[in-house]
C-alpha cells in the first residue's frame, strides 16, 4: 500500500499545503514528505469523492467550501467521512503598477468600473465610464482597465460576493428591484474590453499590467508581497490589505482555505492524521510561522481549536 | 500467489518447453535419416513454448476477469438477508466489506456479520488464486505434453508459430484503434451529461463564452439557474486567430525554405542546415511558451508603441507568431519531401524548353506539388488548432469574440486546461464542457486530418 | 576515322563538338568526342547501354548542368558560339536547342498550356490570338491537331503515351528551337505510335535539325541520315547511316550491329 | 572539313527573330530569378536567425542561474545544541524491522534540534551588529539549510563539537538583489529585503563572505516550496527519466510490430485503411486530449495511481505510438523490394524474410524515429497537467510508481511562481537542461542515421 | 502447336504447365499456357515486352504469391506433383525451385553469409565447417572463388554488378534447387560481365534445369537449347532454339525476330 500522504485541489491552497508538506516531511523523519498535486478545487474534490483505496487521495484542498452536490458524490462513492479543516484566510487585492496611480478604492468604484450598465439620474444606462476619475474624482485619471480571474477560479466568486455585489448593493436605484433581479443585475459585465478576465494564474494578471500601464488586477496577498517591486496595492474602504487587517476582519476582501481529509483513510495511510494536525498547528501556521510568512492568514485560536479538535474526533461532514 | 509470479513462472516454463521441442526434433531427425523435417528445431520448440504458455495465460486473463464478479456473488449470497438491501445500498456494502478484507479505510465499528463476510471474501480470493494456479499449471502440462507428443516430420511447426507472432503484430496494430476508441469514449460520456445542463444549440452556435464561476450565487441561493453563458464560436475564432497568424508567418517562410533547400541549396548547405532549422521542431512547446511570454510579446508591444499600435503582450499576435516559428520546420519537411517527390522529368521537360530555375518551380514544380502542399498545410494548421502549451502561456486567455490580433484571446485547448483544473465543482457544466470542447477538438481534426490525408494520398497516386 | 569522309559539303555545320570530355564525380562518362553535326540532318545515336549517348546528348544543350556532379570539358559550338562560354545564357540556349525526352514528360496541365508554356515563356506571343496560333501551328507540324483540338482543355496526362510524346515534341518545336534533342523517344512507346513519331520526325527534318539516341538499330536505319556508334564513352565510328548499318569500318561497330553483345 | 570554334558572344545576325525575342525577354527573367533565390535565402536565413535568437535569449536568461549565492560560514556544531543521543547501529540478532524503528527514532530526536541555532551563531560571527537585528539574521541564509547540517549529523554525528567551514545557499531574495535582478532604486516599501540585509549582503559580498558558486543544488535536489533558493530539478528530472523508460519500453516494440505488420503483412483492405487513417489521424490529435484520455481511463477505469510517472508514460506511449509507427512504416517502405523476393526466392517464409532481412536493415530508421518521438514526449506537458503531474513533489522518486513531476511540469511551475525575480532565471535554466537533453537525443539520432545507414 | 513435335524423348520431363491462366486482378495477362520443361535443358522465353515472360516464370515457383492481386488458375507440376495443391509448402518448393532476378540483389551482408543463409535457413549445414563447405562449391561453381575467397567477410553490395549477379547464382546454388528460373538475369551487366555469365549457364545445366527470360535474342539464340517466343499473354512458339531463330513457324514469330517491332 502506499505510504506517501496524497494531497490535491486549489492552486491558492498548493503554496501553503505544499510548504507545509515539506515541513512536515523535514520535521517527520518517520514519515514520507506528502505529495501535492494542483488540478483545482473542483479536480481536487473529484479525485477525491471517487472513493476509498490508495489510488484516491487524502487530502483535497479546496478555496471554497465543498457543495452539497459533490459531498453527496462523496457519499455515493463509499466516501463518507469527509472531515472539514479550514486552515486560514486568504486576502484578495487589488494591486496597480508600481509607476501608475494610487487608487483608494470602494466596493462601488470597483462596480461602477466593471458593470455593463449603471444608474444616472434614475436611468439604468450602459456603463459610460471611461477613466477612474470621472466614477469619483479622489481616483487617479487613468483609463479603466480592469484585469479579474476568469470564472474558473475561486478568486472570482470572493470578488463578486464581496466586492461587486456589496458595492453594487450600496446603490439605491438597485436597492430599489426585486431582489431577485439584483445579483443578475450587479454581475452583468461590460463587454467593451475594458474588464478581462484571467483564466491562467496571477503571473498572468501581473504579465498583463507590465503590458499595460493603466491596468488594476487583482491578486492574492501572497504573491503581491512577493512582487513589491513591480505592483502597489490599493486600499478597500480605506483599509490597508495586511495580515494584520485581515485577521482584524477589516479588510473585506478575504476568504477562508480549506482542506477535506477522507477519514477512511486515517490510520492506513501512515502520516495522515499527523500531517493533518501539523498543518493547522500554531508551528506550521499560526503567527511568525512559515506558512505565515508565505501569506496564509492565520486562524484565530479559537477556530485552530477547533479544527484540530474536528481532526482528533474525526467530526466529519 | 499472485499475477506477477504467475507470468514469471510461465516464462521459465516456456523455456524448458523449448527446450524440450528443439530436443525431441533434433532427435527425431537425426535418429532416421529418412524423415525430413518441416520446420527446423527451434521452430518446434517455440511451437512446444507456446503451446505450452498460451492456454493458461489465456485462462488468466479469462478467471482475472470473472472470478471478482463470481466471488462477489458468493459473498453477497452468504450475508444474512436482513442485513441484504437491494440495488445500490449492494455496493456499497461490498466496498466495505472489500475495505474490511483489505484492512483499509475502515471507519466505524464493524459489526459480527460483516467481519464473517470480510473473513469470506478473504478465503474465497485466496482459494481463487490457489484454483487458477493449479489449473493454469495442469493445462500448460497438458499443451506442453501433447504438442510435445504432436511433434513429427510432416507438422508444420513454422507456420503455427509464425500465426501466434502475426497475431501478436496484428494485436499491435490494433492499439492506434483502441486510443481512438478510448478518447471518444472517455470524452463522449460527460459531454452527455455536459449537454443535460447546456442545450447543444447554445453550445455550438453561442457567442458569448462566460461560464459563471460554478457554484457562484448558489450559496446565495437567489440566482439558481444562472450557469453562465457556454458559446464555444469566442473559443473557436480564437483558435482559428491564432491558427491563422501562424500560418502567415509558416506557410511563406517554411515553403520558401523548403523550395530553397529542395531546389537551390547545394548539398553542402542543405546537409548543415536541414538539422538546424529542424532544431525548431524538436524544442518542446512549453519552451516557446515562455519565449513568446518573456520575449516575443514585450517586444511586440515595443514593436507596437513605435507604429502607434497598441499591441498587448499576450496577444493572438504573440501567440501566433510563436506558434508560426513553431511550425516553419513542419511545413518545410514535409514541403521539401513533396517537392522532391515531383518526378525529375517535370523539371527537366520545363528547363529544356528554355525556362530559368524560379521560372520551373513556380509553373511546374509547385502547381504539380500543391495538392501534397495543401495536405501538408491542413496537418499544420491541425497542430496549431491543437497547440496548447503556448497559447496557455502567450494569448492571453481572454475569450473574446473579436478578429483583432492584437488582442488577447482564447482558445479551445486552452479553456479545457482552464476549466478542468480551476476551482469549478466537478459535477457543474463549468467542468463538464471540458469535455465537451475537447470532442469537438477532436472531430475537427479528425476532419482536417481526413482531408489532409486524401489530398496528400491522391497527390502520391498521382506519380506512381 | 576521318571527318571529311562523313562530311557532306553541301551541308552547313550546325553543332561542332572537339574533345569533349564527361565526368560524373571521378567517373568518366565520355573519353574525348569529337563530332560535327550538320543542319537539317537527322543524325542517330546508337551503342550499348551506359557507353554515354544519353551524357553526350545533354551536353549539347547543357542540361547536364542540372546533375551537380557532372563535369564536361572540351569545346561545343552552336553556328560557331561556344555554349560552355561563362557569358553564355544557358535559357537562351536552350531554347535553341530544344530537348524531347525517353518517357513522355507532359507538364499536368491542359493541353493547351502543355504547348503555350514555352511561348509564354519568353514571351513569343502577346496576344491570346498570336498564342492561339502558336498552339495550332505546333500541333499541326507534330500530327497531334486532328487527336486533340477539341480537347485543348483537358490535361495532358490524359493522352495515350504516342500522343503525349508528340505533344512533347510539339511542345518543343512551339518555341522554334533550331536543334532538337531527342533521347530515345520511342522507347516507351508501342510499335504503332512508334512508326507515327519516325514519321512525324522525317518531316520536321525539313525544319530542325534532330539527334536522336535510339536503342533499336531498327529504327536508328529507319530514321536517321547518319548514325554515330558509342562504345565506352568514345565515339566509334559516325557516318552515313546505310554504311554504318550494312559495311561498318570497325569491328566493333559489327560485333554490336550483328547482336554479338548489348 | 573543319569548323572554326569561336567564343562568339550575341551573334545577332544568325539569329532567328523568335530567338531575337527570347533575347529581348531575358533580361527581366533573370531578376526574377535573383529575387525569388533571395527570397528563399532570406527564408532559410530568417529561419536560422530565429533558432539562434531563440537559444541566446533562454541561454542569456538561464545561464546565470546555474550560480547561486551562497555565504561561507564557519558552523560550530555546539554540543550544548546538538544533544543527541548515540547513533544506533545495528545489533546481531536484531531484526531488521527492530533496527530501523531504531534508527527513525533516533533520527526524530534529531530532527527536534534546532540547527538553526548553529546558522545562526555562524552569522554572529561574520556580521557584527547581528544581535540588534535578529529577525534580519532570519533571512539570510534560506531555510533549507538547517536540513542540510541536520543531515550531515545524521550522516557522521562525530562532527558534533568541530567547525566546520560550510558554504551555505543565501535566500532567493539576496540572490536577486546580489545579481541586479531588481530594481534597487526602489523604496524600502517596495523592496523585499530590509535595508539592514541589503546593507549586510553588500558587504558580505564585497568581503568575499557571500560567493557566486556553481549551483550543484539547482541539479541535486527535488523541487522546494518553504526554501525556494534550494529548489531543484532532480525530482522533475528522475519523474521524466522514468517516464521515458515506460515509453521506450512500450511505444517502440509495439510500434515497430505494429508497422510491421502493417507494412509487410496486412493485407490492403478496409479495416486496414481504417488503422491507417487512424494511425494518421493519432499523430495529430491535440496532445491535450490525451491528457483527458489519460484521466479517464488509466486513473478513472484501470485505478492507476494518481501523478505517477507509469500513468504520463503510459499516456505518453499512446502519443509517441503513431509517430514511431509512421517513421518505422516509412523506412520499411524504403527498403527495396529485391531484398525480400532475394529471401523468398531462396524459399524463406514471409516472416523469415520480414525478420532476417528487411528488419534488420530498417534498425537505423527506427531507432531516428523512435528517438525523435522519445524526444516529443519528453518535451510534453499539456497532457501531463491534467492527469496529476502538475503536483509539487518534495522527494525524488525512486521508482515510476512513485509520485514525481516531469521537466515540462517543472518548466510550467517556476514560470508561474510569484517570486518571479528568481524565478524567471532558474526556468531558463531548467529549459537548458530540457534542451540539452533534448539536443543530444536529437544528436543521437543523427549519429545513428549516419553510422548505420546502409546503402545499397 | 502439339507438345509431341517439341519433346525430345530421350529427356526426362521437370516440369509440366497445363492450361495456365494469370490475372493480375480482372485483367489476364497469360491466357492458357501448356509447356513441358525438361531435366537439363535451358529454355529461353523471348517476347515484347509485356507479353508474359516475368508472369509465366513467376508462375514456376509460386512468386507470384507475393502479388495481392495475382491469381493463377490451370495446372503447374514439379516432378508430377502439383505445386498449386493446398497442401504444398511454398517455402519447399522455392528451396528446390530457385530464382535468380534481373537487377542483382544481394544481401547486404557479408559475401560468406549471402551463401549461408540458404543452407543455414533450411537446416542444410549443421557445423560450420559443413557450411565452409557448401559457400566454396557454391562459389567456385558459380565461378566467383578466386576473386572473391579472400574477402569472404566483405559486404556483398560492395562487388561489381556482375559479381554480384553471380553471387545470386551461387546463392542460390548453395540450397541445391533442381531448377533454376532467371529473369532477365543479364540485362543490368556490361557485355564482359553478360559473357561471364552466359558461360556459367552454360555450364550449370550440367546439374540445374534452367529457365531464362531475356529481351536479347543473339543472348537467347548462344545460350539456350529450347525457346519460347511469347506475344500477349500467349506461347506462340516454342522449340528447338535453332530452328525458331532460323525457321520460325509462325509469323509473328517471324516479325518479332526480324525486328518488325519490339
Ligand atoms: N547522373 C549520373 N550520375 C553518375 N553517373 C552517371 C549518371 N548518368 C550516367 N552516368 C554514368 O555515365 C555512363 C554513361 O551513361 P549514359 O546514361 O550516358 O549511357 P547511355 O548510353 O545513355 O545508356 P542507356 O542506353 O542505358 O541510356 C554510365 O556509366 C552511367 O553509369
Ligand atoms: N504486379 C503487377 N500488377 C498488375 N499487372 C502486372 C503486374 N506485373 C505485370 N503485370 C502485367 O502483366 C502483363 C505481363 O507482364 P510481365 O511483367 O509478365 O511481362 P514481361 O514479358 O516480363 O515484360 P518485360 O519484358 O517488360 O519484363 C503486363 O501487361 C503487365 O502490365
Ligand atoms: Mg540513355
Ligand atoms: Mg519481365
Amino acid at each position: 500500500t502506499r505510504d506517501t500522504v496524497q494531497v490535491a485541489g486549489s492552486s491558492t491552497v498548493l503554496p501553503f499545503s505544499s510548504i507545509a508538506a515539506e515541513e512536515f516531511g523535514n520535521n517527520f523523519a518517520q514519515f514520507k514528505t506528502p505529495v501535492v498535486g494542483s488540478g483545482g478545487s473542483g479536480g481536487g474534490l473529484r479525485q477525491f469523492c471517487q472513493g476509498v483505496g490508495t489510488n484516491t487521495i487524502d487530502i483535497a484542498n479546496s478555496s471554497r467550501a465543498i457543495r452539497s452536490a459533490e459531498l453527496e458524490t462523496c457519499k455515493a462513492n463509499g466516501v463518507n467521512q469527509v472531515i472539514e479543516v479550514k486552515i486560514g484566510y486568504d486576502g484578495i487585492v487589488f494591486a496597480s503598477r508600481i509607476d501608475a496611480g494610487t487608487f483608494a478604492l470602494e466596493p462601488v468604484h470597483v462596480f461602477l468600473a466593471q458593470a455593463a450598465q449603471v444608474p444616472q439620474n434614475g436611468q439604468m444606462v450602459a456603463n459610460p465610464y471611461t477613466r477612474w476619475s470621472q466614477i469619483d474624482k479622489s481616483l487617479p485619471d487613468q483609463a479603466i482597465l480592469l484585469a479579474i480571474p476568469g470564472s474558473n477560479h475561486g478568486t472570482r466568486e470572493v470578488y463578486e460576493e464581496k466586492v461587486i455585489l456589496d458595492g453594487c448593493k450600496t446603490l439605491p436605484e438597485v436597492k430599489a428591484m426585486p431582489s431577485g433581479d439584483q445579483n443578475n443585475f450587479c454581475l452583468a459585465m461590460r463587454t467593451d474590453g475594458r474588464v478581462v478576465e484571467i483564466a491562467g494564474d496571477y503571473t498572468e494578471t501581473l504579465a498583463r499590467l507590465q503590458a499595460q500601464k493603466d491596468a488594476v488586477g487583482v491578486f492574492g496577498l501572497s504573491f503581491y508581497e512577493s512582487n513589491r517591486d513591480r505592483i502597489k496595492v490599493a486600499t478597500v474602504s480605506d483599509v490597508v490589505p495586511t495580515v494584520d487587517n485581515i485577521i482584524a476582519g477589516t479588510y473585506p476582501v478575504s476568504r477562508p482555505l480549506f482542506f477535506y481529509v477522507k477519514g477512511e483513510h486515517i490510520g492506513v495511510i501512515p502520516g495522515l492524521q499527523q500531517f493533518a494536525e501539523y498543518f493547522v498547528s500554531e508551528a506550521a501556521s499560526g503567527e511568525g510561522s512559515p506558512l505565515e510568512a508565505a501569506g496564509l492568514i492565520p486562524l484565530s485560536d479559537a477556530e485552530r481549536t477547533e479544527v484540530l479538535n474536528n481532526i482528533r474526533n474525526k467530526k466529519a461532514l | 500467489m499472485n499475477n506477477f509470479s504467475l507470468i514469471l513462472m510461465l516464462l521459465v516454463l516456456m523455456a524448458v518447453a523449448y527446450q524440450f521441442g528443439m530436443v525431441r526434433s533434433r532427435s527425431l531427425a537425426g535418429g532416421n535419416n529418412s524423415a525430413i523435417m518441416h520446420s527446423r528445431p527451434h521452430h518446434y520448440g517455440m511451437m512446444v513454448g507456446l503451446w505450452a504458455v498460451l492456454p493458461p495465460l489465456f485462462i488468466m486473463l479469462l478467471w482475472n476477469w470473472f472470478s471478482p464478479g463470481v466471488i462477489q456473488s458468493m459473498v453477497l449470497a452468504s450475508i444474512p438477508a436482513e442485513h441484504l438491501p437491494d440495488g445500490e445500498q449492494a455496493a456499497i456494502i461490498m466496498r466495505r466489506i472489500s475495505n474490511l478484507a483489505a484492512n483499509f479505510g475502515i471507519v466505524a465499528e464493524a459489526a459480527e456479520w460483516e467481519l464473517n463476510a470480510a473473513n469470506y471474501l478473504q478465503a474465497l480470493r485466496q482459494q481463487s488464486a490457489l484454483m487458477l494456479t493449479a489449473l493454469m499449471f495442469i493445462v500448460a502440462s497438458v499443451g506442453l505434453l501433447l504438442s510435445f507428443r504432436k511433434i513429427q516430420p510432416s507438422l508444420r511447426a513454422r507456420h503455427q508459430v509464425e500465426k501466434v507472432m502475426m497475431g501478436l503484430l496484428l494485436l499491435c496494430s490494433t492499439v492506434a484503434i483502441l486510443t481512438t476508441i478510448g478518447i471518444v469514449l472517455s470524452m463522449v460520456g460527460e459531454t452527455l451529461k455536459f449537454f443535460t445542463f447546456i442545450k447543444p444549440s447554445d453550445f455550438f452556435f453561442g457567442t458569448t463564452w462566460n461560464p459563471r464561476f460554478s457554484t457562484a450565487g448558489v450559496a446565495d441561493g437567489s440566482l439558481t439557474g444562472s450557469q453562465g453563458s457556454f458559446g464555444l464560436l469566442p473559443l473557436l475564432s480564437g483558435t482559428m486567430l491564432v491558427a491563422f497568424i501562424a500560418m502567415l508567418v509558416a506557410i511563406p517562410l517554411g515553403l520558401m525554405v523548403a523550395i530553397y533547400m529542395a531546389e537551390y541549396a547545394p548539398s553542402k548547405v542543405r546537409n548543415t542546415v536541414k538539422p538546424v532549422i529542424e532544431v525548431l521542431a524538436g524544442i518542446p512547446t512549453i519552451v516557446y511558451g515562455f519565449f513568446a511570454l518573456v520575449t516575443v510579446g514585450p517586444f511586440l508591444t515595443d514593436l507596437g508603441a513605435m507604429l502607434g499600435l497598441t499591441i498587448r503582450a499576450t496577444s493572438a499576435l504573440t501567440a501566433g507568431v510563436v506558434m508560426g516559428i513553431m511550425l516553419i520546420p513542419f511545413i518545410s519537411s514535409l514541403s521539401d519531401d513533396i517537392l522532391t517527390q515531383v518526378p525529375k522529368a517535370l523539371r527537366d521537360g520545363s528547363l529544356g524548353l528554355g525556362a530559368t530555375k524560379s521560372e520551373t518551380i513556380r509553373k511546374v514544380v509547385l502547381p504539380a506539388a500543391l495538392p501534397g502542399i495543401v495536405g501538408a498545410v491542413l496537418l499544420a494548421v491541425s497542430r496549431a488548432i491543437g497547440e496548447t502549451m503556448i497559447v496557455v502561456l502567450a494569448a492571453g486567455n481572454s475569450p473574446s469574440l473579436t478578429a483583432n490580433p492584437f488582442e488577447a484571446v482564447s482558445t479551445v485547448t486552452v479553456t479545457i486546461v482552464n476549466q478542468l483544473t480551476g476551482d469549478n465543482d466537478f459535477a457543474s457544466p463549468q467542468s463538464l464542457v471540458a469535455f465537451a470542447l475537447g470532442l469537438t477538438l477532436f472531430v475537427i481534426t479528425l476532419l482536417l486530418n481526413v482531408v489532409a490525408l486524401v489530398i496528400v494520398r491522391k497527390y502520391r497516386e498521382q506519380y506512381e | 576515322m576521318s571527318e571529311s569522309t562523313v562530311l557532306n559539303d553541301a551541308a552547313k555545320v550546325k553543332m561542332t563538338a572537339r574533345d569533349v570530355k564527361v565526368f560524373y564525380g571521378t567517373n568518366q562518362a565520355i573519353h574525348g568526342i569529337d563530332m560535327d553535326i550538320m543542319e537539317n540532318e537527322v543524325i542517330a545515336f546508337i551503342g550499348p547501354s551506359g557507353c554515354g549517348k544519353s551524357t553526350f546528348l545533354r551536353c549539347l544543350n547543357r542540361m547536364n548542368d542540372t546533375i551537380d556532379i557532372c563535369r564536361v570539358t572540351g569545346q561545343i559550338a552552336l553556328d560557331g558560339q561556344d555554349i560552355y562560354h561563362p557569358s553564355l545564357d544557358v535559357v537562351q540556349l536552350r531554347a535553341q536547342v530544344g530537348m524531347v525526352f525517353q518517357k513522355p514528360n507532359p507538364f499536368p496541365k491542359s493541353i493547351y498550356d502543355n504547348i503555350a508554356y514555352g511561348p509564354k515563356l519568353h514571351g513569343l506571343a502577346s496576344k491570346k490570338s498570336d498564342l492561339d496560333d502558336v498552339v495550332e501551328s505546333s500541333l499541326r507540324r507534330a500530327g497531334l491537331w486532328e487527336e486533340v483540338k477539341d480537347r485543348l482543355n483537358q490535361p495532358g496526362t490524359g493522352l495515350s503515351g504516342g500522343q503525349q510524346q508528340r505533344l512533347c515534341i510539339a511542345r518543343t518545336i512551339a518555341v522554334s528551337p533550331e536543334v532538337i534533342l531527342m533521347d530515345e523517344p520511342c522507347s516507351a512507346l508501342d510499335p504503332i505510335a512508334t512508326s507515327i513519331i519516325e514519321e512525324l520526325i522525317a518531316e520536321l527534318k525539313q525544319n530542325f535539325t534532330i539527334v536522336i539516341v535510339t536503342h533499336n538499330m531498327q529504327q536508328a536505319a529507319r530514321v536517321s541520315d547518319r548514325t554515330a556508334f558509342f562504345h565506352l564513352g568514345n565515339l566509334i565510328e559516325l557516318g552515313v547511316t546505310n554504311d554504318v548499318f550494312t559495311n561498318p569500318t570497325q569491328k566493333r561497330t559489327e560485333d554490336y550491329i550483328t547482336g554479338r553483345y548489348g | 572539313m573543319t569548323t572554326e570554334v569561336k567564343n562568339l558572344k550575341g551573334n545577332a545576325a544568325t539569329r532567328s527573330k523568335v530567338q531575337q525575342q527570347v533575347v529581348n525577354s531575358l533580361q527581366k527573367r533573370h531578376r526574377q530569378e535573383k529575387l525569388f533565390r533571395g527570397a528563399g535565402v532570406a527564408a532559410v536565413s530568417i529561419s536560422i536567425l530565429l533558432v539562434v535568437l531563440l537559444f541566446v535569449n533562454i541561454f542569456s536568461k538561464g545561464l546565470p542561474a546555474f550560480w547561486q549565492h551562497a555565504i561561507k560560514l564557519d558552523i560550530y556544531f555546539d554540543p550544548a545544541v546538538v544533544k543527541i543521543a548515540e547513533k544506533p547501529v545495528q545489533q546481531a540478532g536484531e531484526s531488521d524491522n527492530e533496527f530501523r524503528q531504531r534508527d527513525l527514532e533516533w533520527r526524530s530526536a534529531v530532527g527536534m534540534i534546532n540547527f538553526n541555532r548553529l546558522i545562526v551563531d555562524g552569522l554572529q560571527k561574520v556580521i557584527p551588529d547581528a544581535n540588534e537585528h535578529r529577525r534580519d539574521l532570519q533571512r539570510i541564509v534560506t531555510s533549507g539549510e538547517r536540513f542540510a547540517i541536520r543531515d550531515l549529523v545524521i550522516k557522521d554525528p562525530s562532527i558534533i563539537g568541530s567547525t566546520q567551514s560550510l558554504f551555505l545557499l543565501t535566500d532567493a531574495n539576496i540572490d536577486v538583489w546580489l545579481k541586479g535582478n531588481i530594481d534597487r532604486s526602489l523604496g524600502d516599501a517596495q523592496q523585499q529585503l530590509s535595508p539592514k540585509v541589503r546593507e549586510w549582503v553588500e558587504s558580505l559580498k564585497a568581503q568575499g563572505v557571500i560567493q557566486n558558486r556553481f549551483s550543484f543544488a539547482l541539479f541535486m535536489n527535488p523541487d522546494s516550496r518553504s526554501s525556494l533558493a534550494s529548489a531543484g530539478l532532480a525530482g522533475a528530472f528522475m519523474g521524466s527519466l522514468y517516464m521515458m523508460l515506460v515509453v521506450i519500453v512500450l511505444a517502440i516494440p509495439m510500434g515497430v510490430a505494429a508497422a510491421i505488420y502493417l507494412e509487410e503483412f496486412a493485407p490492403k483492405n478496409k479495416l486496414t485503411d481504417l488503422v491507417e487513417v487512424n494511425i494518421n489521424n493519432l499523430a495529430a490529435v491535440p496532445s491535450i486530449v490525451f491528457g483527458l484520455l489519460g484521466a479517464s481511463i488509466f486513473i478513472g477505469w484501470f485505478n492507476l495511481p494518481m501523478s505517477a510517472p507509469v500513468v504520463g508514460g503510459l499516456v505518453l506511449t499512446l502519443m509517441t505510438l503513431p509517430t514511431v509507427i509512421i517513421a518505422t512504416r516509412s523506412t520499411l517502405k524504403a527498403i527495396p523490394p529485391s531484398i525480400r523476393q532475394a529471401a523468398l526466392g531462396l524459399g524463406a517464409s514471409k516472416s523469415q524474410a520480414v525478420f532476417h532481412h528487411v528488419l534488420p536493415l530498417a534498425i537505423p530508421g527506427i531507432l531516428t524515429g523512435s528517438i525523435i518521438g522519445v524526444a516529443q514526449a519528453l518535451g510534453e506537458s499539456a497532457p501531463l497537467l491534467l492527469i496529476g503531474m502538475k503536483s509539487f513533489v518534495a522527494s525524488i522518486p525512486s521508482s515510476a510508481m512513485e509520485q514525481s513531476t516531469a521537466l515540462p511540469v517543472q518548466i510550467y511551475l517556476w514560470q508561474g511562481n510569484e517570486l518571479r525575480n528568481f524565478f524567471e532565471a532558474r526556468t531558463s535554466a531548467a529549459i537548458i537542461v530540457l534542451l540539452a537533453l533534448m539536443l543530444s537525443l536529437n544528436s543521437l539520432a543523427i549519429w545513428l542515421r549516419k553510422r548505420y545507414e546502409v546503402r545499397w
